[in-house]
């Protein structure tokens, strides 16, 4: 799960990470009362999940009060790759010296914690990888013991020769460690970190992704999550299990289990065809569950056609074959359905979809193929 | 011949009790698992289809000899679980449930190879050797006795291509979803290997997907060390990058992890690469045959 | 460190760990105040840092304000085992059903921290482990991991057949645990760890053993010392960075090291003497420590002679002469001293011995032959 | 030949610039030791006795192939400093400094030991192996080379003992003092095994004090599995139960860990104890010509 800058930021002040004083407002008004407040320069940032909002035009620096307002009227509404901002964060102006990168995210070779750190501060580090990854020095931790003081000064001893310096810089990874486990983060990661021309050390932007495998033990985490952004049908997948994706081509397709879905949005492409969307409904068979499904693909609205593709295990054919029965309740489908049923009750899915007039396949390629040309009007 | 689980193989399941465990019990007795013993803490003493209860691992184990155990409780217990059935000295964990944190993982996997135990999964659908043993929750009719090994990174995927394999006659040695999460207990290299080393198996099908490095990994390893064909099959070619593809493990991030690369990996290891399932079978015959 | 319990029983609460009500007092007032606030029966309880209390009637039972009262007046004052009751823990009385044992200490053996639980709860655990070790469950942790809550239920099942309660005991024994490891315990022991009659978990007796060695990093675990039970040569000592215990015989010496401290007094009854205690001045070299030492042999009281014995390695004997010159400042020792030193820096301490007229030899055996023969008046 | 160290082992200084760093590491150069680093984070680039001082263990080990580090930093560096020296693959950590809680040492032990090094110490004086090589703050001078091998859990004490060696004609192959804590990085038996296996060595003398089981342990692994001689002494026969003699490991409690019990553990492996140090060279002598 995302958060916002100005939530990844209350998460690192708790474990003792400096960031710089700031509040997150959803109004010009307050935007300006906020930055008459702190004083002159303010950042003006849009809080809003997906990366680039810099070069997006989604933050400014205020000089005056009159600057202030400009940039909160125009950044408040923008829209950001396909996102509106609907919050702000008024941050006090910092003096920079230095600025770093400094990241931890769980690496899946090492399978460790690993820190990231660069002197190239402020720039994307995919970019830095790619073109001087001598410039980036990595380091797995151990999780049972935890960021030793010996690892936190060689990592802050790549990044300056000023010895004091790479003391508060270790003491700023020790905290951003702790923040990382304590919160279950996948990525936790502070680009810029800066050092001002005083000395402090200074988280200026901030980003965690909280391992959705952890939420389950972090109750408070999920009033962190932004509904806004996340749009119903997200939710509604989310609450009933199901993985959703909402895609671009016109082919829906409801399959159970991950990799099957994978395999059939490839499958649908192979045979000419675009995927409208990925959705796994998961093991566990649940009338409820298709019905659910059938509700986002509606609410999605770009599909001329919907695949089912279901393997049955564990799930039980006849469990989908009710769900389609009672999405539709006895009215005609609003879109050409295709339905491919095997395995565990194959045989009772069959009757009780001949009882709703849909023809069920049992091969899966013939199912792609035949939605395929369904879809185009065949 | 086999890998990991054979007709010998004796079998506990944690978290017997619940819904999944009991169920699936069941099927792993029909199917002719020697499943031994049951555990639920505070429920030792009863029965789940004629197979003793027990509160503790250590207790069944020493009551049955089991060598292996197979977890379906919810994922608040999980963890602790897992811990418990290696501290008791089970050599296999297959671990079903979904959805343990990356963290603890990070600390699983070092302390079970510390042990010299083996986990598969978590969140995978387990291990069959067709006509021997079944862990898990894999439908066992699909599959048949043969010189075929699967290993996947999925549940129903496997499924499909097993049922591709078994139509065209093709039967397999032994078959395992090793789990769609970032850190799995067994990756695609430790079952690359026993393959390798099985009498019984002749060819293996890799089924991978985007996310991570575990496909180039394996094709290294392919290279270096095998002589058996090996037959792959990457899903999420189409795929958009940064988004969870169901999987925890299954995500393109920073442009790494994507299909592309994993097809190419394999191809230049010399394993060709399936576009559809429906394809494996041909290429696993004209493997065999060269 | 040794602790009372009414602080061994803040530090539990403070984890989770469920104790009856109580309330420190020092004075028959108080402690009659708290009875009638609590109501009866209340225990009233010595808190002094030595075993077997309740045998010397340093525990007693109060059924009313009377009762209270008289066990108060009896207790504060009372001494046991040569130390003076200056504090009363009065507490709720509680409905006991069952008794247990639960402690964990940090096993020598294994290396591990290791959990003891019995169910011959309030009887000491040592006669228990010499008369039917079998009752006792011994569990050893993983220090990196901490305790499971397997293992938390195996120590819990082996007390009781019950398992809701057993689930109930698995929880007290988490909280046990980390406060052991939270507060560096060498020692962590309810006994007796108490359930009610409607089912409750409480510590009843709470005992914890402080790691000398983990006071560094507790910095708040200095004002638990009980500065009235150490005494004030025991205090000096600390203070000074040296080892010292009391002993009943009549042959002080001053040794640098502990081993060759103890072998010293073995030497001393050896040869016919009693050592009058143990002093150990450590390894680095200070005339102030050499003062200090002096100071606490005079205070004892019991010496009829001083032994000196030192090995110079990075102690230097001229460091030891010079102190000891520093001591006695020109005047005549009250008592005989006899002077071993050898090693670094020997023919210098010679010289300076010389200048206070007190003879050095270099040969222990000779040098204790002789302290003891001076204790004896020859 | 001798035990852990030699003339070959090269040492770094963990704490080099302190008060106790510096001065023992001139001490340890005009004995001959091969001291080829020194290690204060924040003081690299400077020197002490003429060494380079560098500001991470990994890179003096580069710069210098060190395989030993001495460790005199202060207590709330010193646990930090020992994980560091394992990480950089320092084989040999000899641990001087005192004050290590008991519950962070019931973590290094298994650590280090999983990394393959070994720890001498905590709380301990060091090891010399006469005319070779001193690491930590013995007095060389009174040591002489030769065929008796020295463990023992005191410092001073030891001296005592190896100047009564010495005095009677009986150098030493090596002598340590493995430390006074309660758990400790190298015990008794790590000792006498090596003894055992080291040709130069002929009698081992041990020097136990009571708390702990360790020289009950030790005359277990004697009657097993030495053949050469060993001399014990055991010292606190006089200690009152319950008091720790200065020692943290010093300590008789709940009736365990006295002195007539090692010295009857002793007795029964064989091993002739001494009421007091003196007697050791007579009985050295003794057992050496048996």
């Amino acid at each position: 799960m995302k958060i916002h800058e100005y939530q990844a930021k209350e998460i690192f002040v708790s474990f003792g990470v400096t960031i710089p004083r700031g509040k997150m407002v959803t109004t010009v008004q307050e935007a300006v009362a906020i930055a008459e407040e702190f004083g002159y320069p303010v950042a003006v940032k849009s809080q809003v999940l997906v990366g680039g909002r810099g070069k997006a035009g989604g933050i400014k620096l205020a000089k005056n009060k009159n600057e202030a307002e400009q940039h909160a009227e125009s950044i408040l509404g923008m829209d950001i790759k396909g996102l509106t901002v609907e919050r702000l964060l008024i941050e006090e102006g910092v003096d920079i010296a230095q600025e770093f990168y400094v990241g931890v995210i769980v690496d899946r070779t090492t399978r460790k914690p690993t820190f990231m750190v660069s002197a190239e501060g402020g720039v994307e580090i995919e970019e830095v990888a790619r073109q001087t990854p001598e410039r980036i020095k990595k380091l797995s931790i151990d999780p049972f013991s935890g960021i030793f003081d010996f690892q936190a000064r060689e990592l802050a001893s790549f990044l300056t020769d000023d010895f004091q310096l790479a003391g508060r810089i270790a003491d700023f990874i020790k905290n951003l460690y702790r923040s990382f486990t304590a919160c279950d983060a996948s990525l936790a990661e502070i680009n810029p970190l800066v050092v001002t021309k005083d000395g402090q050390v200074i988280a200026l932007d901030a980003k965690i992704n909280l391992d959705d495998n952890g939420l389950y033990r972090h109750q408070d985490h999920e009033q962190l999550r932004d509904k806004s952004e996340e749009g119903p049908s997200a939710a509604d997948a989310r609450q009933m299990g199901l993985s959703y994706i909402p895609l671009e081509g016109n082919i829906a397709c409801v399959v159970n289990g991950a990799g099957l879905a994978m395999c059939t949005m490839d499958l649908i492409k192979y045979y000419g065809g675009e995927p409208a969307n990925f959705l796994d409904i998961g093991g566990s068979s649940s009338p409820a569950k298709v019905t659910t499904a059938m509700k986002i693909v509606r609410a999605q609205g770009n599909a001329d056609a919907l695949l089912f593709n279901i393997f049955g295990g564990i799930t039980r054919c006849d469990d989908v074959a009710n769900g389609i029965k009672e999405a539709f309740a006895g009215k005609a489908p609003e879109l050409p359905i295709v339905c491919r049923l095997t395995g565990t009750n194959e045989e009772k899915a069959k009757e009780i979809m001949a009882s709703i007039n849909i023809p069920t396949l049992t091969d899966m390629d013939q199912a792609v193929q035949k939605v395929v040309a369904v879809a185009k009007g065949g | 011949m086999s890998i990991f689980v054979d007709k010998n193989t004796k079998v506990i399941v944690q978290g017997i009790t619940g819904r999944d465990g009991s169920f699936h019990t069941q099927q792993m007795i029909d199917y002719g698992t020697q499943v031994v013993g049951g555990v639920t803490p505070g429920k030792g003493g009863s029965e789940v289809s004629g197979i003793p209860v027990f509160n503790s691992v250590a207790e069944a184990k020493s009551a049955s000899g089991a060598d292996c155990s197979v977890i379906y409780v919810p994922i608040r217990f999980v963890v602790d679980a897992i811990y418990e059935a290696i501290y008791a000295g089970i050599e296999l964990v297959v671990v079903i449930t979904e959805g343990i944190p990356t963290l603890e993982m990070t600390k699983l996997y070092p302390f079970i190879k510390s042990r010299g135990s083996r986990m598969i999964g978590p969140n995978c659908p387990g291990i069959i050797t067709p006509g021997e043993c079944k862990v898990g929750i894999l439908p066992g009719h699909i599959h048949t006795p043969g010189p075929i090994g699967v290993v996947s990174r999925s549940g129903t995927l496997t499924y499909e291509v097993v049922h591709n394999l078994s139509k065209e006659g093709l039967g397999q040695s032994t078959c395992l979803g090793i789990g769609g999460d970032p850190i799995a207990g067994t990756n695609f290299i430790d079952c690359l290997d026993a393959f390798q080393k099985d009498a019984q198996t002749e060819a293996v099908v890799l089924v991978g997907e985007i996310g991570g490095t575990d496909e180039e990994q394996a094709a290294e390893f392919i290279k270096k060390n095998m002589d058996k064909p090996v037959v792959g099959l990457i899903v999420g070619r189409t795929a958009p990058p940064g988004k969870r593809m169901g999987h925890a493990g299954a995500i393109i991030s920073g442009g790494k992890g994507t299909a592309e690369e994993k097809i190419a990996a394999l191809t230049s290891a010399g394993v060709p690469v399936a576009d559809i399932p429906s394809q494996i079978p041909g290429l696993v015959k004209e493997a065999l045959e060269e």
